[in-house]
Formats: C-alpha cells, sequence, structure tokens
C-alpha cells in the first residue's frame, strides 16, 4: 500500500499523472473508488481484497477526459478492458499509466501498453469456478426451464440500466434503448422490453465483453446479466477462437468471418 | 401527415384472378397515412402510369405504393412515374403482390389478406421513407490498365483512342504478354507476332497512353472515379532515356546461362536482356538475381563499359509513383500448369515432354530452333509426337474442375504444324472430348483430323515412361472398347491446364476484387456483368478472369474499355443513393465497421470545434465507394449507421405493421 | 391505541381472510436471484419470514414502476379510451418495515399536496400497511439519524412486532382496526408493551438538527467532487429509495393504438435533464449527484416540510460504487 | 376449430432468396400462404433487433435467408450474419427461447423449388409447435396482469 502511494506520489511529483483513479476506504463496504487529483490526497489510496469494481468504466467519464494525463490502478479484468478499449479507438485522447497488484501482491508499474499486455497475456483468466457452475447449471435445465429462470428474474429489472453504467465496454453517447426514432425497446419497465433490452446488451457486447463480472456483481435486483456474455464469449472462443482484451489491436469476432466457418444451423 | 396513394394493378387476371384486388383497395384506403387508393387492370402500361401521375397531383401525395409485380421487375418504371408526377421518385415502393402472392397461392381469402397485409408493410415503410438524390461523384477520365498482354493492349487502345488518358502497367520488360510468345494462331494460322506487335508499337507511341514496364501495382485506393494507385517501378539498372536500344550490353554480357523466360526455358539469355527482338520498349534491364555485379558484389560491370550511351547505372533503385485514375480494367493474364504436376507423365524428368507454350518456341521462326521442330534432348526432328489435352485440367483429383478452354484448338493447331512441316510424321492426339464451339473452330479440327491425319484417340493416357531412347506413351481407346494403345513417341507434348496467376491473390487484394477458388478474379454477374467486378470502376480483361482464347479475350478488353469509356464520357457520375451515413453527433468512433466493410467505404472522420480542435472521432462513408449492403448498419451498437432506402424506421415499421394486425 | 397480540401460527388464517374478502396481498417474497421483494402472494407459504430489509421498497404498490394512466384505440367510429383508475384493487401491504411505512407519509405529501393525483389517491385510498418492526438491522440502517427508530408507527396501518411466538400489534388507523375486526377470532386483547428488547440496534448515528443546518450552505462544497466522482450515474439508489419519486410520462404507441404510461425516473440519470438541443443543466454526475442528497435534506423541507430520507439504507446497499450517503452527507456538510 | 394458421416472417435478401422468391412465383410453384416476406439488401442488413421485434409482436415463427456462402453479391455480407445468427441463436437458446420457431437457409436466386418447400416446412412445423405464447405472455404475472408493478384487480 505504502508501495503504491509513493509510486503514484512520485508520478504526481513528475507531472506524469494529475489524476490517479483508485480505491480508498469507504463505511460499509470496505473499498470506494477514489479519484486523487494531487499529491495531498495521494494518502487516501489504499489496496485489499475488497478493491473489485473495474474502474476502467471512469475512463470514459468527461471529467477524467479532460485529466488528460490519468494513472489508473486495477486487476487484469480493469487492464483487460483497457487493452479492448484501445483497440476499439478510444482513449486518443488521454495518456494512461497503468498500474497493478498481481497475485503475490507485489506492485507493478507498466511502463508500456505493451507491457500491460504482456501481463494481461501471461496471467489471462478464466471464468470464475461459480460462473462455469451457473452456466453449466442453466445449460442442463430444460428449454421451459431456462425460459422460466430467466423470466422470473428479469421480471424484478427495473431498467435502472446499471449494468449499462458500471460496463466499460457500454460507452456509446447515447444507448439504443434511449433512441425514440425508430424506439427499439420500449421505456417502461416490463418483462418482455426488459428482456430485449438485455437480450439486445448481450448481443452487443458478445466478442467484447472482458468477462469482469461488474453488471451481474452490482445488479439491484440480483439478476447474473453477466452470465449471458460470459456464454457469448465461451461460444465465440470455441467457434473462432476469440479473446477478449488480450491485445490493445484485438479483433474482433463479429466484424470478421472465415469462409469455412461452421453452419450446421443453417438449412 | 403521410398522404399515400396506394396502387392496386390486376396485371391482366395474373393478380386478379387469385387476389380480390377491390377488396385489397379498400382495405388499403383506412391504413394509416393513407389518402387514396384504386384498382387498374394494368399498372405499368401508359394509362396506369397516368393514374399516379394525375392521383399525386390531384391528392397531393406525398408516397406511392403499387402493389403489383416484384420490384425487380417495374420499380424503376413506376419510379419514374412518380417523378413525373411531380415527387421525388425514392418515394414509390413496390408491394409485390404477384409473384410472391397470386401467382403461389389459390383463390382464397387468406391469399387476398396476404396481398393486404403485402401492401400494410409497404404502406408502413413509404410512410417512413425520405426523398433520396443519386450521389454525384467526379471522374478523373484516366484508366489504369494492368497487364500488357494482348487484353490490356485492347483495352488500352481502346480508350486511348476515345479520347482518354491511360496509364499502363506491365510488370515483364515488355509489353506483349502470351501472345507474343505463340507461332502461329488458330483458327487462321496467321503469324502471331505479325498482328501483335503493331498493336505494341501503337501502345508505346500513342499520344494518350503511358507506359510502364517492369513495374507493378503497389497499391489501390479510393473509389469508381477517383482511384488512387501507387506504382512500384523496378530498377531496371537501365536509364531507358539515354539508351539507344543499340544491344551491345546483352551481347558482350558474360552471364549467358540464364533460362529463356520468353522461350520457355528452351534456351537462355543474358542478366542484361530485352525479352525478344521485338520488345517493346526495346531497351534492356538487368535481371539483377543472375548479373555477377550485383551478385557477386561489384565485379563485372561490363556492360557499363561497353556502353556508349552511358545509359547503365547500377545505383538506380525501386522507384514509386502515385496515380489518379478514374477506372482501372485489369488484364494481367494467366500461368500454365508446370514442372513435376505430371509424375505419371514423366514431366520434368525427360527432356522431351514438354507443355504446350514450348512446343509454340519450337514451331515459332523467331524461336531457338528457327521454326524447325527438334527434341529438346538431342535436337532431331521427332518421327511420332503424341499430344495428350486436358492435362490437369478438368480432372478433380488434380484439383482443378475446369476446363482450359483453348487446349483442345491448339493442340489441333500443334498438330497440324507439326505435320505441315514433317509430312512424314505422325501426330497422336488423347482426348477427353473435343470442345470446338467457336467460329472456324470445328473446321479446324477435321482439317487436322481429315486433310492433315492427325490421328485422335480418345482416351486417357495413364503414364509416359522411357524405353530405349523413346517416350513409351500408355493409354487406352475407349472408343474401341478401351483398348490398350502403346505407342513409341519421340516426343510428347502436354496440353497443360490453364491456371491463375501465381500472384493473382495478392494483386486482388490489393484491389479488393473478389476471386475464386482456383483465384481467378471473380465477374460482378456471371451473366450481366461478365466484365465489371464488385468494385465499381474496376473491370476485367482477357484470361485473369477465366481460361479465353484470343478472340475472347479482345472482346472482354473492349467490353471493358466501352464500361471506362462510358464513365468517362461524363464529368460526374450518378449513383444509387441507397448507401450508408452516419449520425456522427451519437457515433463512438470505435470503427469496428471498418472492418465490415467489404468495399472499405468507411473512413474515420475528426469532429473538431470551431477553433479546429479535435474534439472526438466518428466513422464516415465514402458514398462514392458505398455499395448499400448494409451490413454495417446491422453492427452499429448505437445505430449510429443507418441506410437510405433500408432505414432503422421503415425496417421496424414493416415488421411492426405486419404484426400488430391480424396476419 | 388498541394493542393486540397474534399468534404467529394464525396467521395464515389472517391471509385467507384478507384473501377472501377481495383484498390484494402484497408481500416479501425470495426471487430465483435470492434477493426478497415485495409481490403479490396467494397465500402465507410463499412469504419470506428473514430478511432485514426487502431490495426495493414498498412504493410501487401506490407508484408503481409503470402506471399506465390510459390506454386508447382508433376504431371505425372514433377513438376509444379506457381508464384504468377503475382497475385499482384494495391492497393490504404486509411486512413492510417502520421506515418504509413512514416514507408514505412523504410521498403522500409530494403527490397530494397541491394538484392532488387521482391515481395515487385512488391506490392511497384502498391501501393498508400492516408494519413489521425490525427485530434485525445492519450497517446500512440508519433510521435514528431520521428521528426514526426500528419501532416507529408513522405511516402505519398496524403495526407487529414479534415477540417470540406471538406477534404484539399496535393498530393504528380505522383501516388498520378494520382488518382487526375481520378477524376479531385471531387477535387478543393486550396491555400495551415495551418492545424496545425485541427491536434492533442501530449502529451509525448523525444529529438530523446539525446536517440539516449546515447542508444550507453546501451548495459550493468543494468535497461534492470527490464524493461524487465514483457514481456511475446508474439511478439504482432512487428505484430502491422509498421517497424517491420522480417520474417520466411515455407514451408507447403504434399509430392507431397506445398507451400512456407514468415509468420512474431518477435525477441521477443523465437524460433526466438533457434538452432536446443536446444541452443538459446538470452537466455532470457530480451536479446530479448533489441534486439527490441535496433533494432528501434541504429541497424537500423547504417545500414540503420532511426530510425525505427514512434511513432504510437501500441506497448504500444497491450502489454499485459502494457510495454511502450517510458518509457522503457527513463528508459534504463538514466545515 | 379451426387449424391454427402461425404467422410466419421472412427476412430475406434482394439478391438471392428475394429473387428466389421471384422465381417460385414465375414458376407457379404453390406454397402456403401463411410467410410474409420482408426485403433487405443482403444478409447483412439483418439487424438481431428486429428478429427479435417480430417474436416480441406476435410472429410465431421466422425464417431468415439469403445468398449461399461466397455468393453475397456484395461478397461478404453473408459471412457476416452467418456469425451474428449463430451468436444470436446460441443466445436465445440459453435464455430459453424457442429456437425451433427461428429457422436460417440459403436460397439463392435460381432455388425457386426450395424456397416453396421451405415456406412449406417451416410452415407446418410451427403449425405443429402452436401459437408462439411465451413472449406475449411475458408481460402477465401468475395472477395474469400486467406485470409493471401496478397492482390492478
Amino acid at each position: 500500500m505504502e508501495q503504491l502511494q509513493n509510486k503514484v506520489a512520485e508520478l504526481f511529483e513528475k507531472g506524469t499523472i494529475s489524476l490517479m483513479i483508485g480505491f480508498q476506504d469507504g463505511m460499509s463496504k470496505g473499498a470506494v473508488p477514489c479519484f486523487v487529483e494531487s499529491v495531498e490526497q495521494v494518502k487516501l489510496l489504499i489496496y485489499n481484497s475488497y478493491c473489485k469494481n473495474n474502474l476502467a468504466v471512469y475512463l470514459h467519464k468527461p471529467e477524467v477526459k479532460q485529466a488528460k494525463k490519468v494513472g489508473i490502478f486495477g486487476n487484469v479484468a480493469t487492464l483487460r478492458s483497457i487493452l479492448q478499449l484501445l483497440s476499439e479507438n478510444q482513449f486518443w485522447n488521454i495518456e494512461l499509466t497503468v498500474m497493478t497488484i498481481n497475485a503475490n501482491q507485489e506492485f507493478i508499474l507498466f511502463e508500456s501498453i505493451a507491457e500491460v499486455e504482456k501481463y494481461v497475456q501471461a496471467n489471462f483468466p478464466q471464468l470464475t469456478d461459480e460462473e462455469k457452475e451457473l452456466i453449466e447449471k442453466i445449460n442442463t435445465m430444460s428449454r421451459q426451464e431456462r425460459w422460466e429462470y430467466w423470466k422470473d428474474l428479469f421480471s424484478t429489472c427495473i431498467k435502472c440500466y446499471a449494468c449499462r453504467a458500471v460496463c466499460p465496454m457500454c460507452y456509446c453517447p447515447q444507448c439504443t434503448v434511449e433512441s425514440n426514432q425508430p424506439q427499439w425497446i420500449k421505456v417502461s419497465a416490463q418483462t418482455s422490453g426488459n428482456m430485449e433490452w438485455h437480450t439486445m446488451r448481450a448481443m452487443h457486447l458478445a466478442g467484447r465483453c472482458i468477462n469482469c463480472g461488474e453488471c451481474g456483481r452490482i445488479c439491484p435486483v440480483g439478476i447474473p446479466v453477466h452470465l449471458l456474455t460470459a456464454k457469448m464469449n465461451l461460444d465465440l472462443s470455441k467457434e473462432f477462437g476469440s479473446k477478449t482484451g488480450y491485445s490493445a489491436s484485438n479483433g474482433y469476432a463479429l466484424n470478421s468471418f472465415n469462409p469455412n466457418d461452421k453452419e450446421g444451423f443453417i438449412r | 401527415m403521410a398522404r399515400i396513394g396506394v396502387f392496386i394493378c390486376h396485371c391482366g387476371e395474373n393478380i386478379s384472378a387469385t387476389v380480390d384486388v377491390v377488396k385489397v383497395a379498400e382495405v388499403a384506403s383506412k391504413m394509416q397515412g393513407v389518402a387514396f387508393s384504386t384498382e387498374y387492370k394494368y399498372m405499368c402500361s401508359a394509362p396506369g402510369q397516368d393514374k399516379i401521375v394525375q392521383a399525386i397531383k390531384e391528392h397531393k401525395l406525398t408516397g406511392i405504393v403499387v402493389a403489383a409485380c416484384s420490384p425487380r421487375m417495374h420499380e424503376s418504371t413506376f419510379r419514374k412515374a412518380t417523378a413525373e408526377g411531380g415527387i421525388n421518385p425514392y418515394l414509390c415502393e413496390m408491394a409485390n403482390i404477384r409473384e410472391h402472392c397470386s401467382w403461389v397461392h389459390e383463390r382464397s381469402e387468406e391469399t387476398t389478406e396476404k396481398a393486404i397485409d403485402i401492401v400494410r408493410t409497404l404502406v408502413a415503410k413509404v410512410r417512413r421513407n425520405a426523398p433520396l438524390f443519386p450521389i454525384k461523384v467526379p471522374v478523373t477520365k484516366t484508366a489504369l490498365v494492368i497487364g500488357g498482354g494482348i487484353a490490356g493492349i485492347q483495352a488500352a487502345l481502346d480508350i486511348a483512342n476515345a479520347g482518354h488518358k491511360v496509364i499502363m502497367v506491365e510488370k515483364q520488360p515488355s509489353i506483349g504478354g502470351h501472345m507474343s510468345q505463340l507461332s502461329e494462331t488458330f483458327p487462321t494460322l496467321d503469324c502471331s507476332q505479325c498482328i501483335l506487335t503493331p498493336r505494341m508499337v501503337e501502345v508505346s507511341q500513342h499520344p494518350n497512353i503511358t507506359l510502364h514496364t517492369y513495374a507493378e501495382v503497389e497499391s489501390v485506393s479510393g473509389f469508381i472515379g477517383n482511384f488512387e494507385v501507387k506504382i512500384k517501378m523496378k530498377a531496371k539498372s537501365v536509364d531507358h532515356v539515354k539508351c539507344t536500344g543499340c544491344g551491345e550490353c546483352w551481347q558482350k554480357c558474360p552471364s549467358k546461362k540464364i533460362p529463356d523466360e520468353f522461350n520457355a526455358g528452351l534456351s537462355n539469355r543474358t542478366a542484361i536482356y530485352t525479352p525478344f527482338p521485338q520488345a517493346v520498349p526495346n531497351k534492356p534491364v538487368i535481371d539483377r538475381a543472375n548479373c555477377t555485379w550485383f551478385t557477386k558484389g561489384g565485379k563485372c560491370g561490363i556492360c557499363q563499359k561497353v556502353c556508349k550511351a552511358e545509359a547503365i547505372d547500377y545505383t538506380i533503385q525501386d522507384t514509386f509513383i502515385d496515380v489518379k485514375v478514374g477506372a482501372i480494367v485489369t488484364a494481367t493474364g494467366f500461368d500454365l500448369k508446370h514442372t513435376d504436376f505430371f509424375p505419371e507423365y514423366g514431366y520434368g524428368e525427360f527432356k522431351d515432354v514438354i507443355d504446350g507454350m514450348q512446343f509454340e518456341r519450337l514451331a515459332s521462326a523467331s524461336g531457338p530452333t528457327a521454326g524447325v521442330i527438334r527434341r529438346p534432348s538431342d535436337g532431331k526432328v521427332p518421327e511420332k509426337i503424341v499430344f495428350i489435352a486436358c492435362a490437369g485440367s478438368r480432372d478433380k483429383a488434380k484439383g482443378i474442375e475446369y476446363c482450359s478452354k483453348i487446349c483442345c484448338m491448339y493442340t489441333a493447331k500443334h498438330a497440324m504444324l507439326y505435320k505441315h512441316k514433317n509430312h512424314d510424321g505422325k501426330a497422336y492426339v488423347f482426348y477427353m472430348d473435343i470442345r470446338a464451339a467457336g467460329k472456324g473452330y470445328d473446321e479446324f479440327v477435321r482439317r487436322a483430323i481429315e486433310d492433315d491425319h492427325v490421328e485422335y484417340i480418345r482416351g486417357r493416357v495413364s503414364k509416359v515412361y522411357e524405353h530405349n531412347g523413346k517416350l513409351i506413351v500408355k493409354g487406352v481407346d475407349t472408343l474401341l472398347n478401351s483398348t490398350p494403345v502403346d505407342i513409341e513417341a519421340d516426343m510428347v507434348v502436354l496440353a497443360t491446364a490453364i491456371v491463375a496467376n501465381k500472384d493473382a491473390e495478392s494483386v486482388a487484394q490489393k484491389m479488393h476484387i473478389s476471386y475464386d477458388k482456383h483465384h481467378f478474379f471473380a465477374e460482378a454477374h456471371p451473366k450481366l456483368k461478365p466484365v465489371e467486378t464488385n468494385t465499381a470502376g474496376i473491370m476485367l480483361a482477357g484470361a485473369c478472369q477465366s481460361a479465353k482464347d484470343i478472340p475472347e479475350s479482345v472482346s472482354q478488353a473492349s467490353a471493358s474499355a466501352s464500361k471506362a469509356i462510358a464513365l468517362f464520357s461524363n464529368n460526374e457520375m450518378s449513383r444509387e443513393p441507397s448507401v450508408a451515413a452516419v449520425n456522427n453527433t451519437n457515433c463512438t468512433g470505435c470503427l469496428l465497421c471498418q472492418d465490415v466493410c467489404p468495399y472499405l467505404a468507411i473512413e474515420k472522420e475528426e469532429i473538431k470545434d470551431r477553433a479546429g480542435n479535435v474534439l472526438r472521432y466518428a466513422a464516415k462513408v465514402n458514398s462514392g465507394l458505398c455499395q448499400g449492403c448494409g451490413t454495417c448498419v446491422a453492427m452499429c451498437r448505437n445505430k449510429s449507421i443507418d441506410l437510405q432506402g433500408f432505414s432503422n424506421e421503415q425496417m421496424l415499421g414493416e415488421v411492426m405493421s405486419l404484426l400488430n394486425k391480424p396476419f | 391505541m388498541e394493542t393486540k397480540l397474534l399468534q404467529s401460527s394464525d396467521i395464515p388464517k389472517l391471509f385467507d381472510n384478507l384473501i377472501k374478502s377481495g383484498k390484494v396481498i402484497i408481500a416479501p417474497i425470495t426471487k430465483k436471484s435470492g434477493k426478497v421483494f415485495f409481490e403479490r402472494i396467494s397465500s402465507y407459504d410463499q412469504v419470506e419470514k428473514d430478511y432485514i430489509q426487502t431490495q426495493f421498497s414498498a412504493k410501487s404498490v401506490v407508484f408503481p414502476k409503470v402506471e399506465e394512466l390510459f390506454t386508447y384505440k382508433k376504431t371505425d367510429t372514433g377513438i376509444e379510451i379506457t381508464d384504468t383508475l377503475s382497475q385499482i384493487p384494495e391492497v393490504v401491504v404486509w411486512g413492510l418495515r417502520p421506515c418504509d411505512s413512514s416514507a408514505f407519509d412523504y410521498i403522500s405529501e409530494f403527490f397530494l399536496k397541491e394538484n392532488p393525483d387521482a391515481y395515487f389517491a385512488r391506490r392511497k385510498e384502498l391501501l393498508t400497511l400492516i408494519t413489521i418492526s425490525c427485530p434485525k438491522a445492519d450497517d446500512a440502517c440508519f433510521c435514528t439519524s431520521v428521528e426514526l427508530n426500528p419501532g416507529s408507527t408513522a405511516g402505519s396501518d398496524i403495526l407487529l412486532t414479534q415477540m417470540g411466538n406471538e406477534y404484539y400489534a399496535e393498530i393504528i388507523t380505522e383501516k388498520g382496526k378494520a382488518v382487526v375486526e375481520s378477524s376479531s377470532d385471531l387477535f387478543t386483547a393486550t396491555e400495551p408493551k415495551t418492545k424496545d428488547e425485541f427491536l434492533a440496534k442501530i449502529t451509525y448515528q448523525f444529529s438530523l438538527e446539525e446536517i440539516k443546518e449546515r447542508i444550507k450552505t453546501a451548495y459550493d462544497n468543494a468535497q461534492w467532487k470527490h464524493e461524487s466522482m465514483g457514481c456511475y450515474g446508474c439511478g439504482a439508489c432512487a428505484f430502491a429509495c422509498p421517497t424517491c419519486t420522480c417520474f417520466d410520462i411515455q407514451d408507447e404507441s403504434d399509430g392507431d393504438e397506445g398507451s400512456r404510461k407514468r415509468c420512474w425516473d431518477a435525477c441521477g440519470l443523465s437524460l433526466f435533464t438533457k434538452h432536446n438541443s443536446g444541452h443538459n443543466p446538470r452537466k455532470n454526475q457530480t451536479e446530479r449527484r448533489r441534486q439527490r442528497l441535496m433533494h432528501k435534506f434541504k429541497y424537500s423541507v423547504e417545500n414540503l416540510g420532511i426530510v425525505s430520507c427514512v434511513g432504510c439504507g437501500r441506497c448504500i446497499r444497491v450502489c454499485p460504487a459502494h457510495l454511502n450517503i450517510f458518509e457522503n452527507i457527513l463528508n459534504v456538510t463538514k466545515e | 376449430m379451426s387449424q391454427f394458421e402461425p404467422k410466419i416472417v421472412a427476412f430475406v435478401c434482394n439478391w438471392c432468396t428475394y429473387a428466389g422468391a421471384d422465381l417460385a412465383g414465375t414458376s407457379r410453384a404453390k406454397y402456403a400462404t401463411n410467410v410474409r416476406i420482408i426485403r433487405f439488401p443482403c444478409t447483412g442488413r439483418i439487424d438481431f433487433m428486429l428478429l427479435m421485434k417480430a417474436f416480441q409482436n406476435g410472429s410465431d415463427g421466422i425464417i431468415i435467408s439469403g445468398c449461399h456462402p461466397n455468393d453475397c453479391h456484395y461478397t461478404s455480407g453473408n459471412f457476416h450474419a452467418r456469425r451474428r445468427w449463430m451468436v444470436f441463436r446460441s443466445l436465445i437458446e440459453f435464455m430459453g427461447f424457442d429456437t425451433e420457431r427461428i429457422t436460417f437457409s440459403w436460397v439463392s436466386a435460381a432455388e425457386g423449388a426450395k424456397w416453396a418447400d421451405l415456406v412449406n416446412e417451416v410452415t407446418t412445423k410451427v403449425r405443429e409447435l402452436g401459437p408462439f405464447t411465451e413472449f406475449k405472455n411475458l408481460d402477465y404475472n401468475s395472477f395474469n396482469q400486467l406485470d409493471n408493478g401496478a397492482i390492478t384487480k
């Protein structure tokens, strides 16, 4: 922790960064995202097992973009988000300084994006056991059971769009649910529209989602929405070898094709 | 508020026999946005079209739905009528109630209901149609011709003679292509060089043609009317401005053992060389891979010493030039299958098993044997020659299913030429079928068989092997109950398959045109657009598209030229407005759409504030390149791209209108 | 105020009686996600008994997430409008917490004070609240800071407090009395009791008077930015909140037919204040979060005389960024 | 009771399947009346959202059809579409959607007969599956009430 604070202080002093995104102590849940704007605030920065939020989502904030030179601290999921977003031509107007703490609790300050890539590739995560188990559980249900399962969950969705708000990959200035010419998805929160929303979101994230699981973790009504994109990613990596957030020049499985892609389902 | 006119066509009885057209018109009149609806016997007739024109004026219509046949049939007819009525033609759509309804169903309520639904979807679409205007794109009136064979030459001359500039790029040191290697041509047996070389000279002297030999296209960008092409000028090592073409250099060159490509490897050439005596330009280049100066680090230098014009310059480097052209004719030609592709025929092992092109050189007066047909092994005149047609072609096992098209004819020609030069010699042809469909072609083959007594044997050759200095050809005659036929031959000529150039794939990728699995370039439509490619403004000529003989190559070249000339006949061209457009206020600038565009029509646009600072990036569709497939539209997450004529609003409107009512 | 006793084993009978009398019962149930929500139930078996707080408040019974105000349809003769007001049934909410019931006082003020809202009024009129006081609390609960407690009777028609196998019932209103009378055999009379030992203990505490005073000058406090930067702008807090009343009117139509709907909205969402021109007077999340907090502790006091926070802690529990309203409000009111 | 007649919406590309359906017409092939065609320039243009809207708004079955691989008028639209379909199909399957109701196919401009067969087969299959009510009933809870949080009688 001290190393983190000292390094960040040094970066501020050298002028390498003018804003640092990290974590600070929170009253009830251990760690709250924290925005450090000067050397004086550096002592707020902490690191502990509660630091799970994917901070990459904050890189889209106008206040952050204005800072231009931004330091960000995060786990592998955050690093993957950064790489994926770089491959999507975001961040052209900010200079990123990326930091992490590895599995051995060692602090790492990356000198370049290439180093981030190397680190991510060496520590490329799989889905968690819990996620795999849930997906398996859903896969082994009968079709009707699956339908009822999701129906029950989606009926509670209030379309707060928190899943979208925490997602680093959801950065459209205007989401399709907000477009009303034409109105693709009804504004009111009813099950069918909720299901449409989640189907759409999963499709838009298929092959782009970096499996941080934030959307599922934070859903105020407890829908495991992250399973949808995780399942999509499993399919895409199986069929097309797609790996999201693997490099800053990553290919997107759904804007490319192979003439020999399997098509058993087409008659 | 929309004021749509709906016009239901009876199509004689083609529609009205199974669809209750009166009911359709009546129901349509109550549809949302419909101000007028009627039915008529023949909407496409002059009085039918006039009904549209009148109704637009009378009812102040803002959109038209014609429920009749397929839009593929009459869309343009009714759009013209709509324009005549005084509103934008793209406000008219057709509801297909004939091909998709009346012709495929019996007369029933369901059929009428379906016709009503079809009309309803199109009314819903037209309610959301916007006026569209053809896209105007300026045209650079210069054509690029890639390849200086007979196809490229013909295309270049046609375009140049029409008064437009042409840039020709040829990768060899001389233009002329494969045709310059041929001896005589079927079916007239006129000398190939005699008819070709005047054309070559014409190209080099034409005021409208700029010729770049020993050059290759490096990259192509831009779009129809506005291509930007980078051309790589390979280092010739000879300053062609100074060079007089005297020939002193190649006569003195000590590296004399390089297989001569022009003679299909049957003779040798020097390292500094002109490919053949009638070459255009008739000035040498240095083949650096085989020149002692380059391979041994500055030793030799004889050519430089003997050159009185001081044209030899070893320091010349590859250079690049950028040109702007409006149209491109691709005439990159073909290749022959060679080497050990035919181990069963001993090719590559026995010197006297040769391919058709080698035979051409042996038969040519300008060839290594001055036109006397001699065996490459010992120089003897062969007494028996076996010609094997379909060597590789039409052979699935060899991976070439197609017919190489010209082999039947040139094999007959070869046999005939041999017989004309050696009256006592025997010529045998093993064939599968004789394909001689062409003016004077069948007569030509018959002449070979009947007048020149070439022996045609229908069957395949299983093996060729050497025995006592003879080539034993083992085949069967399938017309005689598959009787085995063994021939002791002095020479075997394989009519090997015509294949795409080995760099065809990379050329296609540079040009962004598609190609088939054999790497022949793909035409835009096999029947109706045989010379265009899917990339507007790029045309095909000659054997780069498929195996072709000379007259076919020449006609395709002229066809390509006419496409270019037609394009150049206007200062700007007009394109269908059904293209994609970006709403750049919502675009995220992720540019993932760039990769799905088959036409590279999506560019990165800077969005700036008034002071000129870049605020963000967005995608931008180049409407000159876009062909309107809409693949980018469906993949854009926040619907920042839309396709005019098939917009999100229109398509969703169609779906919704269809389902929210009784089906 | 009458006080009675109700045996735990008699509750199913009470439910049966209520349902038989045509009332709709809304009670906490556990969904497949493992979270507890208020939903319509058909028997007491479905009801969740062990919960600190439902995920969302009970406000949706009077202020549904989507209220269809009317539907219209074009017919051959004209336009047909269906009024949905007559569709509102009598509702009993079971098992909400004292903080939630007290929130009804605030939202009633909001909807009924000036230009009373017909839909809300009708729903409120037909509503009975049977509250259960809190036996447990967690570290998000701070009702005592807003002058409530785990046994407050504010807003409830009946307040039940579990004491072993029986429930101590405080019958607060006439509506409450009506419930008891309709099942009079299940309720036995008892003397008023003290509930304290059966109530949860609340850890966190601030002085509301101090906060109310200090927040008057907090608008320009530089600390707002630091407290709000982490806000994702999702609006989950407002949807979970028992006193947030923002809504948006949506017309959903397909040409000839459609409906007008009142849907929940939230001041934390960037679209909430965005103008059609693209201009947004609350440009950053900092301003939007400040609006929410200032409204709870300052603007609602100015407008309606009530602090519109009941300390239920839902916004703290649902916040994806772990922002804590209790902590935020303290930080921005510091000197 | 009369036989259930399903509503089937066909999303087809202009160049192959639309033309194939035209050919079915010119060759007077007879097929079920249940299908309604919506014309797109290319299968690459077919947004999965439209498929979703079709189901949501009461379509009992969907046909999506375009050019065979390598035949795309725009060279690659169908290849992109194929990947998207694969993902979409897998997603809705995971969500418990009845994928029997959605048929993907390649029908070329020459395959008028295949088009007629396809429509007949899909109509028969969907007729057997019965009306697609799952999606329509989504908004109703077990009390058959509109599930919008508003309590009604």
